[in-house]
């Protein structure tokens, strides 16, 4: 049950958030011209790192906020948590 | 066509003012008030205080806080976005002069009076039955008056303010189409701390 | 004086409240303070139940709740509750205990026949036969079913109530013995919020049951009573922490009135479940001693050497007057002074050869007998103990030899050392280390996880001075409170001297397996280490050599540590046992994994106060009731209760129905819309937007004006559709199905905040700002126009717009849109107005006929036109080629949600399946919903499918049952006859038409 | 090996269990293999045992990282069932319980299959719909399938609260399904294979892929460097690990899911109870504990650990429509890594990189198909192209858009 720091808000209870998937999927300009490969590689295919993982999560039941997260998916240790648009937090020196 | 007092006779609110009462705490469902959503950029030093002559106060900045003056009160909710109680006039009176404070097109106002109820749990168990549904930390160090927070009561979405510190007084809004079953929760809650 | 074993004095136990219980129908009295176990030991009841697999005779091992055998039937009827710790269990007046998996009775029971022929089933026996014949698997199961299981579950509804809470604080301490009470003491003496917990009904842990040390004592008293006393301290007794989450989120099961026996509660609840969050956690959980495995070490009799000194100190009960302790450490070396103390005749049996002298001399003193270097070799008495053997043990501990003695006997204490309690640690994620000073895992703080901030103090952490715990628990207790940024207080803290602070567990020799003069498992007697689960170092060894040597394998192959008690005693004599035979170091055979919860959890508590009326959030509309005075029948749709139809006295739901479908063609009926979604949309960009968001084209509808949407996700699979206004320059109304609403709403906010965060849109959910009557039917505009202010006329009020204006007084906006084909107003006023706005329509609309109907009628109205319920007639896999909808997707948008995938090979085939219509040739005929459409007729499955049934109904309106369907290549299809196979074997054969059975020009609509 | 038989055990108990053999060899791995199988949970050893038994190719070698069946296998609630919707997992599934239905014997190891029928519940409109949809498709591809009226359902599980407030409204039957003993499917597959041959190495983590000309060779392990003609990864929870080591991504997220047992008791259900509207799926063991499935976390974690709400969500509605459980008592619960595809159906499928296979994907219900599965993607192997069972499953579905949406259609897990 983690707590998660909402960047608006600040720490909550993980229960008030939705988490969303891998974060910093560029939807493609031009979709047209884009191969099926290519395409189908934007909407179906991800990273699912085990390990650092950068994901979106909306504060639900909060300031319904959409915002990043970098989490470690075995440790599930959230690093940080970062506004859209935001620069990415580097990743952590010591990360498990 | 039906008079404006037999109109107002026939209004309606969720819990038809219920009201509970033992053991430390009271709950009672609010009287309604008129209610406006604002969406504005408020790091824009322009709009803020357009709306701070509109609403008679500077709209709480800070998260997780409210602020009030005179008939409102000014609800934080999000960074853009605040929630307006309208104690003495009507969302009707009110939203053309809200509207004309923000920059056309970058916000909106919306009538929400009818979207929420207000239920306020007040006396010394009132803390307890309040942590007892959320997991929001309601201590009086991380939440006194002039604190309020989205976040779940059960299962319901709520909007909790902290009124008072000395008679641990709380209001809970949540949405009208959810509002018996809080009630329900609270008043079985209240009953079990 | 019934209580044969009860001590003239001393004790816990108050001697001025008698109470009253019974065993297995027989009648006993115990004492205020008692527990079923010690008021049992202090009746001289020492058979207290059967073993899970082979039926044999156990009694009480152990005082706490790491108890492995005594597993009761706690009382009757709805209140009864299996496999319930008798050690547990505080004594309450009119107890009703029973023991468990025993037939006919516990003193002669015909499952024991499994003992005899044990050696047929070994562990895993079950993997090597009952195969043949292969049909016979299922009545051998049946029998196997019956034999497993321990107690029954009750037959009635649970009459109790549960309560579950939330809780925040800076400090949690689990666990009140000398260490807890230490932590929470210290980090009391500043102004954090601190937690102390303890499963016990006193604080005090391990020395409540420990002879009386008057320092202690008192400190101990005079602690818990500061710590009542302080505001910022909550007291838990009787709470048993169940779980270690991430993020220091625990969760602890309080019994609040459980231990005053059922019905005794009044209307508090239970058990009360608690959810906390801990900033630090000081884990102080203790430890538990391990048995010694010997030979047939599991007859009623043989116990714990702390469990009789518990049994002796606090509680008053002698178990018996001939005492044997046989041990491998000192610590039961206080056991056996106990019990010399309290007049038992002791034999000391001490694995180890040498001994200090200092122990021996105390022995002496208490003129205890002492024998070293021996150990059991064999346990005389089948139901209780008579008497055992000992012989010496080889220097290297692997055989017995020499000169056996036998020593009557009543009870064995014995003592295989002590296991820190690090469940609480190891449930949070830390990795242990061994310890071999003291024969025992303990947490590697280095290795806690992060996220779980908190301290492993005292017993748990391998510490098991007295004096130790306090000082660990004291230090613990400011580190945590200085942790959270308070500030802590000096707090005095007892000094124990020499004499008192007993100096721990000392000197432990491990002697993992007791040998015998047989070798493992040759003999007639059984060496357990797992009592619950029948399992005996036998099978270890026979797990080792069919190849499980891992410790997941070995549990999982013998069922080690897998029983209600989840091997709290015997999992570490376990993989010590199978670390030698793989002649590797414990460390590295390791352990299996800790999960929650510690003690087995009950389910109601969990669950709380969230059952039953609170089970789900249920949602109501201003009109609820409204519905509930007309007697409506209510649907779940989502959490909403929706009217499903309303029943006129003697219909059933056919005819209601039927007359509510019919008579909205044919005059008018009303619905409550309100559970439509309603998202009010503002800002420069919407329009924009909307072309992203929708299918079709947006910029140019007019102020006013409506139009019908779908959207789609990236999959171009339909997901959503509704109505949408443009209510001005920028700003829109848009209505989502029901159950979508919150789907919607996430999905515009996901592509604003995320994708197109520099795009000027805003929305907000108004759902519940406005009920909405629907108002169908030919009347419609009459009926209206008795209430409203506004120009109702076709010309000033045209379909597919929306006005504002009164109605029936009420400010209103009126949405001139249907879903039924007919003339249609949706009347959207503010939600306190609604039941106002109801009523009202319903007095006026009686000249008119008015009905009400419910979603159901809806339903069909609505497909009688054809029109689409997303969610029924799609289903995710849906595109609007495939619903005939080619007419909504904009060709001249460069991009839409979804858009691309539609030049995807599959999405793009013509001969998908597609939305058609369906009139059965017999028109009394209603397929079923999800009937299908074969290929061809054949006498029996399987048939290829080329379309199914998605809506299906009985129209007043056509005279004849009519359906809508998905058919392969269906568009290209109308005409031609189709047949469906439904599942009773009967063949229909059905028309295949357009979907749009009513006024396909759309002139009612329009009227 | 040492057949098992009742014979074989009255025999080894006259010799105090002395005499018995290891069920399966633990040998040090050889420098190549034909075929190189990543993954001991039941797929990965499903497909050695038929690739030595059926196939020719003995010569194989599962590496292991842990042990055999610490994975999803060995966590799982154990329903079998071949219920599905649509035609493709209607031919897989029903594929395996075939296989199911004489597995025992042909491993000469009891796996406990027990066919105690397989009950879905419908409460709503909404579910009887599907439950409608479904039947007739099951029904109509030759698989058997019962519509229950409520009062039928009460007469199958007399404990049940028909009333509660989700009301029953109806329910799907299979009576072939049931459940089978989890561990005992991974040994009697490993103790097969091991039999004909196969290599099963424990402890042994596969790190990285050896491709050359775009082409595997061979694979990295901590046990050092493994050629092989071709390699199979049946890795589950950890298949994105395996592809990202082969240079590509997968349409793949995995999620905790998690799972309850209550403490035994005497026989109280007897088939099993699966309820996807309300998230209950319930059977009684062997043992006499309830088996209770959670739903699945919606974040991606390979921590082996949920979150304790879901917990709760699993609980208090099984505790509504079998109010007397409120009183029994949760004994352990645990969490496995779930391997979720976008359309909740499986990947067999060859891949970008010649002669590496995947099988993948099953997320929270892929027990069930354990010898179907093995079988399929041993033909598949062994033939270089996926056998007609199989290829539905291809990965270019999710370009092509031809996805075999249970998901979507039918929502319903496990
Ligand atoms: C709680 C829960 C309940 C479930 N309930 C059901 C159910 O009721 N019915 C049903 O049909 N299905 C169910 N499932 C799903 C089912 O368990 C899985 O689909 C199935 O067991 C997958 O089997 P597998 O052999 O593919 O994977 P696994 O058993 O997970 O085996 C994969 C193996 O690969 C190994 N591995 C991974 N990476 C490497 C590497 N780099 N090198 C070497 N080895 C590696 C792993 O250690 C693991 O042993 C459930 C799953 C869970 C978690
Ligand atoms: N001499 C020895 O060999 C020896 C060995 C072990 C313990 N001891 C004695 O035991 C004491 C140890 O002190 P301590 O404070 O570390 O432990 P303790 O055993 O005194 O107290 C631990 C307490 O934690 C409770 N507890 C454990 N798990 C719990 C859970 N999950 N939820 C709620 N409560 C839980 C127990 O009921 C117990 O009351 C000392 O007095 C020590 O001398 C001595
Ligand atoms: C079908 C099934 C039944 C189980 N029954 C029990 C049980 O009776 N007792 C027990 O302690 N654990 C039981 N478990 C849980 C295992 O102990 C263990 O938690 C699970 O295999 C996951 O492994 P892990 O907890 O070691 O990670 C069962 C697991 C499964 C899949
Ligand atoms: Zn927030």
């Amino acid at each position: 049950m983690f707590i998660i720091t909402c960047p608006y808000c600040g720490d909550r209870d993980q229960t008030e958030f939705t988490c969303h998937g891998e974060a910093h999927i560029a939807r493609p300009l031009n979709t047209e011209s884009l191969s099926d490969e290519e395409w189908g590689d934007y909407v179906f295919f991800r990273q699912n790192p085990k390990g650092m993982h950068r994901e979106r999560w909306v504060h639900a039941h909060g300031c319904r906020r959409w915002f990043n997260a970098l989490r470690n998916t075995v440790s599930d240790e959230i690093f940080a948590t970062y506004k859209v648009g935001d620069a990415r937090p580097p990743l952590p020196e010591n990360p498990s | 066509m039906a008079d404006q007092a037999t109109l107002r006779a026939g209004m309606a609110t969720p819990l038809s003012g219920q009201s509970y009462s033992s053991n430390g705490i009271t709950i009672s469902e609010q009287q309604s008030c008129d209610k406006l959503i604002v969406r504005a950029d408020f790091s824009d030093a322009a709009t803020v205080a357009a709306l701070s002559q509109v609403l008679g106060q500077t709209p709480a900045l800070e998260a997780n806080t409210y602020s009030m003056a005179d008939d409102k009160a000014v609800y934080w909710l999000g960074p853009d976005e605040r929630l307006v109680y309208l104690h003495a006039q009507t969302a009707a009176d009110t939203i053309g002069s809200v509207q004309a404070a923000i920059p056309a097109g970058k916000g909106a106002v919306v009538d929400v009076s009818d979207y929420y109820t207000v239920i306020q749990l007040s006396g010394q168990n009132a803390r307890d039955v309040l942590s007892s549904g959320t997991p929001f930390d309601v201590h009086p160090r991380v939440f006194g008056a002039g604190q309020c927070a989205q976040t779940r009561y059960g299962s319901a979405t709520v909007l909790l303010s902290a009124l008072d510190d000395d008679t641990p007084t709380f209001n809970v809004q949540v949405r009208w189409s959810f509002a018996q079953y809080l009630w329900t929760y609270l008043a079985r809650v209240a009953g079990y701390c | 004086m019934s209580q044969s074993c009860r001590l003239d004095s001393g004790g816990r136990i108050d001697r001025s409240k008698v109470l009253q219980f019974t065993f297995d129908g027989k009648s006993y009295t115990g004492f205020k303070g008692d527990t079923l176990a010690s008021a049992l030991l202090a009746n001289g009841v020492k058979l207290l139940g059967r073993s899970f697999k082979y039926h044999r005779p156990r009694g009480l091992i152990a005082a706490g709740s790491e108890e492995p055998n005594a597993l009761m039937q706690l009382e009757n009827g709805a209140y009864t509750e299996p496999n319930t710790r008798a050690t547990c269990i505080e004594l309450y007046d009119g107890l009703v205990a029973n023991s468990q998996n025993r037939w006919p009775s516990l003193g002669f029971d015909v499952g024991a026949i499994n003992s005899s022929v044990a050696r047929f089933l070994p562990a895993g026996f079950y993997y090597k036969t009952f195969m043949w014949p292969a049909s016979m698997w299922m009545t051998y199961e049946k029998f196997i079913r019956k034999a497993a299981g321990l107690g029954v579950s009750p037959t009635e509804p649970d009459p109790d109530v549960y309560h579950s809470r939330y809780a925040t604080c800076d400090v949690l301490v689990i666990g009140g013995g000398p260490a807890g009470l230490a932590a929470a003491t210290a980090a009391a003496g500043s102004d954090a919020r601190v937690m102390l917990i303890d499963e016990q009904s006193e604080f005090g842990g391990s020395t409540l049951g420990a002879a009386a040390v008057p320092e202690v004592a008192s400190w101990v008293a005079a602690s818990t009573a500061a710590l009542a006393a302080n505001n910022n301290v909550t007291l838990l007794p009787r709470t048993t922490v169940t779980g270690y989450f991430d993020y220091n989120y625990l969760t602890a099961v309080e019994k609040v009135t459980d231990h005053l026996g059922p019905g005794n509660g009044g209307t508090a609840p239970r058990q009360r479940f608690w959810k906390i969050r801990a900033s630090r956690v000081v884990i102080a959980a203790g430890s538990i001693e391990r048995p010694l495995v010997f030979a047939d070490n599991d007859r009623p009799g043989i116990m714990l050497a702390n469990a009789v000194s518990t049994y002796i100190n606090r509680f008053g009960v002698l178990p018996d007057q001939n005492i044997v302790v046989f041990t491998n450490n000192d610590s039961a070396y206080r056991t056996a002074v106990d019990a010399a103390r309290s007049g038992a005749t002791v034999t000391m049996v001490d694995t180890r050869a040498e001994v200090s002298a200092e122990l021996t001399r105390v022995l002496q003193q208490h003129k205890v007998k002492q024998f070293t270097g021996h150990a059991i070799s064999s346990v005389q008495g089948t139901k209780g103990v008579k008497a055992v053997r000992i012989m010496p043990l080889s220097a290297d501990g692997k055989s017995l030899q020499g000169q056996a003695w036998e020593i009557n006997c009543g009870i064995v204490a014995n003592s295989g050392g002590w296991t820190p309690s690090v469940h609480m640690f190891s449930q949070s994620g830390g990795k242990l280390q061994y310890d071999n000073s003291i024969e025992g895992f303990v947490p590697d703080p280095a290795k806690a996880k992060r996220i779980n901030p908190g301290f492993s103090v005292g017993a748990c952490n391998g510490s098991f001075a007295t004096g130790d715990c306090i000082a660990e628990g004291a230090q613990a207790g400011r580190q945590a409170v200085e942790a959270c940024g308070f500030v802590a207080s000096d707090v005095a803290m007892p000094e124990l001297t020499d004499a008192l602070n007993d100096t721990g567990m000392g000197g432990i020799a491990a002697l993992w397996l007791v040998p015998t003069v047989h070798p493992v498992g040759e003999g007639p007697a059984k060496h357990f280490h797992d009592f619950q689960n029948d399992v005996t170092a036998a099978d270890i060894h026979l797990a080792a050599r069919e190849g499980y040597l891992s410790v997941e394998h070995l549990k999982r192959y013998t069922t080690t540590g897998m029983a209600t008690d989840q091997g709290k005693t015997s999992n570490l004599n376990a993989l010590a046992i199978m670390a030698e035979i793989r002649g590797a170091q414990i460390p590295e055979v390791g352990t299996t994994t800790f999960r929650p919860p510690f003690t087995p959890l009950t389910f109601g508590a969990i669950g709380g106060q969230e059952s039953k009326d609170l089970f789900l959030q249920e949602r109501h509309t201003p009109m609820h009731q409204c519905h509930v005075q007309n007697n409506a029948v209510f649907e779940d749709v989502g959490d909403w209760k929706r009217p499903w139809y309303f029943p006129h006295s003697g219909e059933d739901m056919h005819a209601a129905v039927q007359r509510e479908t019919l008579s909205v063609r044919t005059d008018v009926g009303m619905l409550d819309a309100s559970t439509l979604g309603k998202i009010d949309i503002q800002g420069a960009d919407a329009a924009e937007f909307l072309e992203m968001i929708y299918t079709n084209n947006w910029k140019k509808l007019a102020i006013g004006n409506c139009r019908y949407g779908l959207m789609l996700n990236e999959h171009g699979m339909i997901f959503d559709d509704g109505v949408t206004t443009r209510l001005g320059e920028h700003h829109y109304h848009m209505t989502t199905t029901s159950g979508g609403a919150a789907r919607v709403l996430n999905w515009l906010e996901e592509w604003l905040q995320t994708e197109w965060p520099e795009k000027q849109v805003y929305c907000t959910s108004v759902t519940e700002q406005w009920a909405v009557v629907a108002l169908n039917g030919p009347k419609a505009r009459d009926l209206l126009a008795t209430l409203s202010d506004i120009d109702l006329s076709k010309e000033a009020f045209p379909f597919m717009s929306m006005r504002e204006g009164q109605v029936a007084g009420i400010p209103a906006r009126v949405y001139r849109i249907s879903f039924t084909g007919e003339l249609a107003y949706e009347i959207n006023v503010p939600a306190r107005f609604g039941r106002q706005l109801w009523e009202t329509l319903q007095e006026a609309g009686k000249p008119f006929n008015l009905c009400h109907y419910g979603t159901e009628a809806m339903h069909v109205l609505r497909a009688e036109k054809g029109f689409i319920i997303v969610g029924q007639d799609t289903d995710g896999t849906v595109t609007p080629a495939d619903m005939d909808m080619d007419w909504i997707v904009s060709k001249t948008k460069p991009d839409f949600l979804g858009k691309r995938s539609f030049l995807r090979s599959d999405t793009a085939r013509d001969d998908r399946q597609q939305l058609v219509g369906l009139l059965t040739t017999d028109p009394t005929v209603v397929l079923m919903e999800g009937a299908h459409i074969v290929q061809e007729i054949k006498d029996a499955p399987p048939m290829t499918t080329i379309g199914r049934v998605t809506s299906s109904y009985m129209s007043p309106n056509l005279e004849r049952s009519f359906a809508l369907g998905m058919l392969k290549n269906g568009l290209a299809r109308k005409g031609e006859t189709v047949q469906l196979s439904l599942m009773n074997g009967d063949a229909v054969e059905a028309l295949v038409t357009d979907p749009v059975f009513i006024d396909k020009e759309g002139v009612r609509v329009r009227g | 090996m040492k057949a098992y038989s009742l014979f074989s055990l009255a025999r080894n108990a006259m010799s105090y269990h002395r005499n018995w053999q290891r069920a399966w060899r633990s040998p040090d791995p050889k420098k190549h293999y034909d075929v190189v199988i990543i993954g001991g949970g039941g797929h990965g050893l499903a497909t050695a045992y038929y690739l030595a038994t059926q196939c020719g190719i003995s010569n194989v070698a599962v590496l292991e990282k842990g042990w055999l069946g610490g994975g999803n296998t060995g966590r799982n609630t154990t329903i079998v069932r071949s219920n599905y919707l649509l035609d493709a997992s209607a031919g897989m599934y029903e594929h395996a319980v075939k296989l199911w239905e004489g597995l025992s014997q042909e491993l000469n190891y009891n796996v406990m299959f027990s066919q105690r029928g397989l009950l879905h519940l419908a409460h709503s409109v909404h579910d009887m719909q599907e439950i409608g949809r479904r039947g007739n498709a099951i029904h109509l591809n030759g698989i058997d399938s019962e519509f229950l009226t409520p009062a039928q359902v009460k007469e199958m599980l007399p404990i049940i609260n028909l009333d509660c407030h989700y009301p029953v409204m109806g329910g799907l039957l299979q009576r072939r399904g049931g459940t089978a003993r989890h561990d005992a499917v991974a040994w009697g597959y490993a103790r097969g294979a091991d039999a004909a041959g196969v290599d099963i190495i424990q402890n042994c983590e596969v790190t990285g892929m050896r491709i050359e000309n775009n082409q595997v060779v061979g694979v990295d392990t901590s046990r050092g460097f493994i050629g092989a003609g071709k390699v199979g990864s049946v890795a589950a929870g950890h298949s994105s690990v395996i592809a990202e080591m082969a240079g590509f991504k997968l349409p793949i997220e995995c999620y905790p899911l998690q799972a309850l047992v209550s403490e035994p008791v005497k026989p109280i259900i007897d088939c099993v109870v699966m309820s996807n509207g309300i998230h209950v799926y319930v059977s009684q063991s062997d043992k006499g504990e309830l088996v209770v499935g959670a739903g699945s976390d919606a974040y991606n974690s390979y921590s082996q650990r949920g979150s304790y709400d879901f917990i709760e969500h699993t609980v208090g509605p099984l505790c509504e429509l079998f109010p007397l459980f409120s009183r029994l008592r949760m004994l352990r619960q645990w969490a496995g890594i779930v391997d979720v595809t976008v359309d909740r159906s499986p990947i067999l499928s060859k891949t970008s990189v010649k002669n590496l296979f995947f099988n993948c994907g099953w997320g929270t219900g892929g027990f069930k198909a354990t010898p179907g599965s093995g079988h399929a993607f041993a033909h598949s192997i062994a033939a270089g192209e996926m056998n007609a069972i199989a290829a539905p499953f291809s990965i270019d579905r999710f370009n092509t858009g031809a996805l075999i949406d249970e998901g979507a259609a039918a929502a319903v897990a496990h």
